[in-house]
């Protein structure tokens, strides 16, 4: 890939496709982790650490074990698990090596194995037959795409905090009308790429 | 769980009161990512119904071999056994459900719902419970998801199940079924389903207070 | 020459000469009632112990409260006459406070006076005695003991006397009348304090909308050592002691600090003349010009002794114009209002606003619109509407990490807020509740600490 | 005797939140008029139906949810003006009132009404009108055919953008060219403009630095003549939206640098979005993204007196 082509997979990625406001992953912490702006700094990037490596990783297994096996039809299967393990494993390599970083991802690493962002980075690199680097590359960029979206509304979500907002429309509900208004605004930057 | 739960509540209970799209709020990818229209809607109901009460069936049956540490990958490696299932046999039988749905027939996987159950009442209780509980919680995602299909494929495209309801002049609101009209439907209606709720205990307490 | 400003701040009555039209071309006129009642307690820190009893006859100038502590001045009788009570009289802002009430006889005689001589003959280490003894307190406003201000903590140097001769709060003309009709005696004063210090730099800082003024005192101050006169842009706060500090020597006040920790020493015009009084004529502080302006018959800048009841200053003006709604002490920026016109002056009543009724009308907050105009108005450079969300939700933690002790309620982002939302009420509210439960955490350590001794 | 008793200040700028409405309003009076003269009846009908549903709207809503009703703001009224300016004259009556509607119940009330909403209520209202019925939004601008001697007929592309290099840059200036009712005269808008500045409702930052990094970004990106990216930024709604809608105070930063970052950014994304877009206008979308990024530049730390950087840390 030539870096004009990676730029523009990375606009892609990140503004077009974002991973929130058109494709629909990862709306579980999206919607649950976005209430400060700090936290969900860490959340983006705890995501974007673990979609890089899972990338890398379930694009290894499902090219290099499944194909050669015949098992394709057993992906699913494969790749949550190399997520959980992987999930794990970044766990306790941080709290080891890194106890700052661990102390600011921690509490957000376990939450990411059910983040179905992650899983679906692993499947659609899968679907669309990407190479190796185009899967690594989909993972981080999708990943900055969430932490993008998820950042943005953490910080409507402090100021709605002061808000008059009706009881009703309270928490969930005002978060999801927030994040329609901004996917429409998203799709401002449709067809750029 | 001292306190013996009869199967209606414990299926009930998954419809309304903890209606898992609209009161947990859990299992948000699919619900906005599907409902394009009714029949998807219910397609992805149905798909997640049939994985939960399998899952929950089978980890209840499961739930005392299952050793504490390793449970959750355990979960997991259960439901996604079903899920691959449903897959196989979505895209055997029901090829053009399969095409509208997607990747978020796998992603079932990861659908918290499912994952919650597990770990907060197939794990716990009894296989008849679990499976009550499972169907309840299911029933009450797929009335969700198909409520949420049915009023956006009227506003966004004028029709229900592929059928025409308002006539050849109404032009379709589009954005509807566009990813932000999912979050909009959603989020409006979550709303309205906590203003009823709402105003129902209040009439409730009303009530039970003139009656004491 | 050139004028100098701080940043951001408010053009309030713009176009209307800040409001002091009404006055500021009256020369001062001398107005002496035969009741004054007057306060023990007008000082920030310790009220003074009234000395005197019911029945007792006082000269003018005499003791009749004695200072309690360092923190404190002594009280002097304004007018001769006969004591007729000791008692509790309301106060602005702090409940009942003891006050001495005179009946005048109009004898005007004075207690002996001690004079010191020429400020620049005097020995230096007289001065600060001689201002404590003479009662001085700012007379800008804030009514802290100058004594205290010129005595510095260990360590603290002073390169720099400031001398605030703004007056940027609208209505007033106080100063302005001072500067014009004394100007020697503010110089005086500031030689006298520049003297004290050992400081060689005393710099006098008058806005440009008072060009009568800024004459006056560049001839005053001729041939005075050390003394300079700064223009300074017409912009409320310029009178602010932080912000006259950064437009004069471009230095700041570190958040929390004091201004010598930017060594500075800064005191208002009237003090200058007030310390002038006491060092060459030996004389306490028992008058002061006042600024009556509004709805007062015939507004004017009348020298007033210290006690003087508001009604009677009222009277002299020839009675209130229209029906009032409220009557400030101090200008219509950062003034308090006396709940009735029995309210005597303290050291620090530089004016009188009357406002009609329609003036006087409170009204209602709107939501914010987030216009901004308050962060443009901040001479601090705080975002008042931040800090008001903070406020109304009681959250003092939030209000403190967004700087509200820095704020110095001069009323700007409330002045310019089309939503009329109340700022600087709340930040007022927000600065009393931090400080009082800082102190009350100071206590409970205290506390603490001698249970364990 | 009473007094009445209050903390200082005791006084105000008589400029309240409704003066500055009103100010508004009367800033989009030229523009609106050109509006109608170029467009017709069609256009004072869609206007006054704007207007009118706003209001309506947001009468209804106060009255339902028993809160003080404040249409006397002239907020509810200027979002109804703005959004009605934004549209086509041909835009069918239907949607006005959804449009107006979504406006003020879902944009603002939903979120808590003036000064709660963090997108500008009538942008939002026009991209939903966008997304949902495309072809009414970018339908045949009907233009007054006495009134253009130029020989401009009837185009079917909301803004001169699709068909650039059609006009000359008098026409653009003057409004002599297709587009939504209120953008189309850049010579109105700028009195509104000036009557602005002049009544320091806004300041020059917003509109000036937004147009400027139109014009920078348009000879920079798309390598135009100057010639070209005046065009771009006298073309569309770059204008209307850099006066009237980016400056809206509830959803653009309050510091200054803020707003300089905000609309600089702004103009990028336009010039991005008419260069590579699938739309042939960014203007929206840039002041709606930029609207949501608000509250985190609003976060970018200011300098206060006193408060030195280092002591900030600890």
């Amino acid at each position: 890939m030539s870096i004009t082509e990676i730029l523009l997979f990375m606009v892609s990625c990140i503004l077009t496709h974002n991973f929130i406001f058109n494709r629909f992953l990862g709306c579980c912490p999206f919607l649950g982790v976005s209430s400060k702006v700090e936290t969900s700094v860490s959340m983006g990037l705890a995501v974007t650490f673990v979609m890089t490596i899972a990338s890398l990783f379930c694009w290894l297994i499902y090219n290099l074990l499944l194909i050669p096996l015949e098992l394709t039809y057993m992906n699913t299967i494969a790749f949550i698990l190399v997520i959980a393990a992987l999930v794990q494993f970044v766990e306790m390599f941080l709290k080891k090596s890194s106890p700052t970083l661990y102390s600011a991802l921690g509490i957000y690493l376990p939450l990411i194995t059910t983040n179905c962002a992650v899983l679906g980075v692993a499947t659609l690199n899968m679907n669309n037959n990407y190479g190796l680097l185009q899967s690594v590359l989909n993972g981080t960029f999708s990943a900055l795409g969430f932490l993008l979206a998820i950042v943005l509304m953490a910080g409507v979500r402090e100021r709605l905090e002061s808000s008059k907002i009706p009881a009703c429309m309270k928490g969930f509900p005002i978060t999801l009308v927030s994040a329609g208004l901004m996917a429409v605004a998203f799709m401002g930057f449709s067809g750029l790429v | 769980m001292s306190e013996k739960k009869s199967v209606g509540t414990v299926f009930f209970n998954g419809i309304i009161p903890e209606n898992p799209t609209f009161r947990l709020v859990l299992g948000t990818c699919p619900t906005l990512a599907v409902t394009t229209s009714v029949l998807n809607g219910l397609g992805m109901g149905a798909a997640a119904t049939f994985v939960l009460v399998c899952s929950n069936i089978a980890i209840s049956l499961l739930r005392k071999f299952i050793p504490d540490q390793v449970r959750i990958p355990a979960f997991i490696v259960v439901i996604c056994t079903f899920v691959t299932m449903v897959q196989l046999l979505m895209k055997a039988f029901l090829p053009a459900l399969d095409e509208s749905l997607g990747i978020f027939i796998p992603l079932i996987v990861v659908n918290c719902i499912i994952l919650a159950r597990a770990e907060a009442f197939a794990s716990k209780n009894g296989p008849v419970l679990s499976a009550a509980d499972g169907l309840g919680m299911g029933i009450g995602f797929t009335l969700a998801l198909t409520l949420m299909g049915a009023i956006r494929e009227l506003i966004g495209n004028g029709s229900v199940f592929g059928f025409n309801l308002l006539g050849a002049s109404y032009e379709p609101m589009l954005l509807i079924v566009l990813a932000s009209g999912g979050f909009l439907t959603f989020g409006l209606l979550m709303g309205l389903v906590n203003l009823a709720v709402k105003k129902f205990e209040s009439k409730h307490a009303k009530k039970e207070a003139q009656a004491a | 020459m050139l004028k100098k400003t701080f940043k951001r701040g408010i053009h309030p009555l713009h176009g209307m000469h800040e409001g002091k039209g009404q006055t500021r071309d009256l020369t001062t006129k001398e107005y002496v009632s035969d009741t004054v009642v007057i306060s023990m307690s007008m000082n920030i820190g310790a009220p003074a112990k009234p000395c005197v009893k019911k029945g007792d006859h006082v000269d003018v100038g005499q003791v009749i409260g004695e200072a309690q502590g360092f923190m404190s001045v002594p009280v002097h009788a304004s007018v001769s006459g006969e004591v007729v009570a000791v008692d509790q009289v309301p106060s602005l802002g702090a409940g009942n406070m003891q006050a001495v009430t005179i009946k005048n006889d109009f004898a005007d005689t004075w207690v002996e006076l001690h004079p010191l001589g020429s400020v620049e003959t005097v020995d230096p280490k007289l001065v600060i005695p001689a201002i404590q003894a003479a009662g001085i307190t700012g007379m800008g406003g804030a009514s802290f003991p100058t004594h205290v201000k010129l005595t510095f903590r260990p360590g603290a140097t002073c390169d720099t006397i400031v001398v605030n001769g703004a007056e940027c709060e609208t209505h007033l003309t106080a100063d302005y009348r001072l500067m014009l009709e004394h100007s020697t005696r503010i110089v005086d004063g500031l030689r006298a304090v520049m003297r004290a210090l050992n400081v060689n730099k005393g710099v006098i800082g008058i806005e440009d909308n008072k060009p009568e003024a800024i004459e006056a005192m560049i001839k005053a101050a001729q041939g005075r050592e050390g003394v300079t006169i700064q223009p300074l842009k017409t912009k409320y706060p310029q009178g602010g002691e932080k912000q006259l500090i950064e437009a004069i020597t471009g230095r700041q006040v570190p958040s929390g600090g004091l201004p010598i920790d930017a060594h500075v020493v800064v005191l208002n015009v009237g003090t200058c003349a007030a310390i002038a009084d006491a060092v060459i004529d030996g004389k306490p502080l028992i008058s002061r010009i006042c600024t009556v302006t509004g709805c007062v018959r015939n507004p004017a800048n009348l020298v007033l002794r210290i006690g003087t009841i508001t009604e009677d200053i009222i009277g002299a003006c020839g009675g209130y114009s229209e029906t009032p709604g409220k009557v400030v002490f101090g200008g219509m920026m950062t003034g308090m209002c006396i709940p009735n016109d029995q309210m005597p002056i303290a050291k620090s009543t530089n004016g009188i606003v009357v406002l009609n009724e329609k003036q006087a009308r409170s009204k209602d907050e709107s939501p914010c619109i987030h216009c901004g105009r308050c962060v443009a108005a901040c001479p601090i450079g705080l975002n008042p509407y931040q800090i008001k969300v903070a406020a109304d939700k009681s959250d003092f933690a939030a209000a403190q990490k967004l700087h509200v002790m820095d704020c110095i309620l001069c009323g700007s982002c409330a002045y310019e807020c089309p939503s009329r939302r109340w700022l600087t009420p709340s930040f007022k509210y927000c600065k009393d509740h931090i400080t009082a439960e800082a102190k009350a955490k100071a206590a409970a350590a205290a506390e603490k600490g001698g249970a364990k001794k | 005797m009473s007094l009445r008793i209050s903390t200082a200040p005791h006084m105000h700028n008589p400029l309240t939140t409704q003066r500055l409405m009103q100010f508004v309003f009367i800033a989009l009076l030229p523009t609106a008029a050109w509006g109608v003269y170029a467009f017709g009846f069609q256009a004072l009908l869609v206007l006054c139906l704007s207007m009118a549903s706003s209001v309506l709207a947001e009468f209804l809503w106060q009255k339902i949810a028993k809160q003080p009703v404040r249409i006397g703001d002239y907020s509810a009224l200027v979002t109804g003006l703005i959004l009605g300016l934004n549209l086509p004259a041909t835009a069918p009556w239907w949607m006005v009132i959804i449009g107006a509607f979504f406006a003020i119940m879902i944009v603002k009330q939903l979120f808590g009404g003036l000064g709660d909403n963090f997108l500008n209520p009538a942008l939002a209202a026009r991209a939903v009108l966008l997304a949902s019925w495309p072809v009414h939004m970018t339908a045949s601008a009907c233009v007054n055919p006495t009134f253009f001697q130029a020989g401009v007929d009837a185009v079917s592309t909301a803004t001169p953008l699709g068909a650039s290099g059609n006009y000359t840059l008098m026409q653009l200036f003057l409004g002599q060219c297709p587009g939504a009712i209120g953008e189309v005269s850049k010579a109105a808008i700028l009195v509104g403009l000036l009557f602005l500045l002049v009544t320091k409702v806004i300041s020059w930052r917003i509109p000036v630095i937004m147009t400027a990094s139109v014009f920078c970004c348009t000879m920079l990106i798309s390598g135009a003549t100057p010639e070209a990216a005046l065009a771009a930024v006298l073309s569309g709604g770059v204008l209307f939206g850099a006066v009237f809608m980016a400056t809206d105070y509830v959803t653009s930063p309050i510091t200054p640098w803020g707003q300089v970052v905000y609309a600089a950014v702004i103009g990028l994304i336009i010039t991005l979005i008419r260069q590579f877009g699938s739309y042939p206008e960014g203007v929206t979308y840039g002041i709606l993204l930029m609207n949501i990024a608000t509250p985190l530049i609003d976060r970018l730390p200011r300098k206060i007196y006193g408060v030195k950087k280092e002591a900030k840390k600890a």
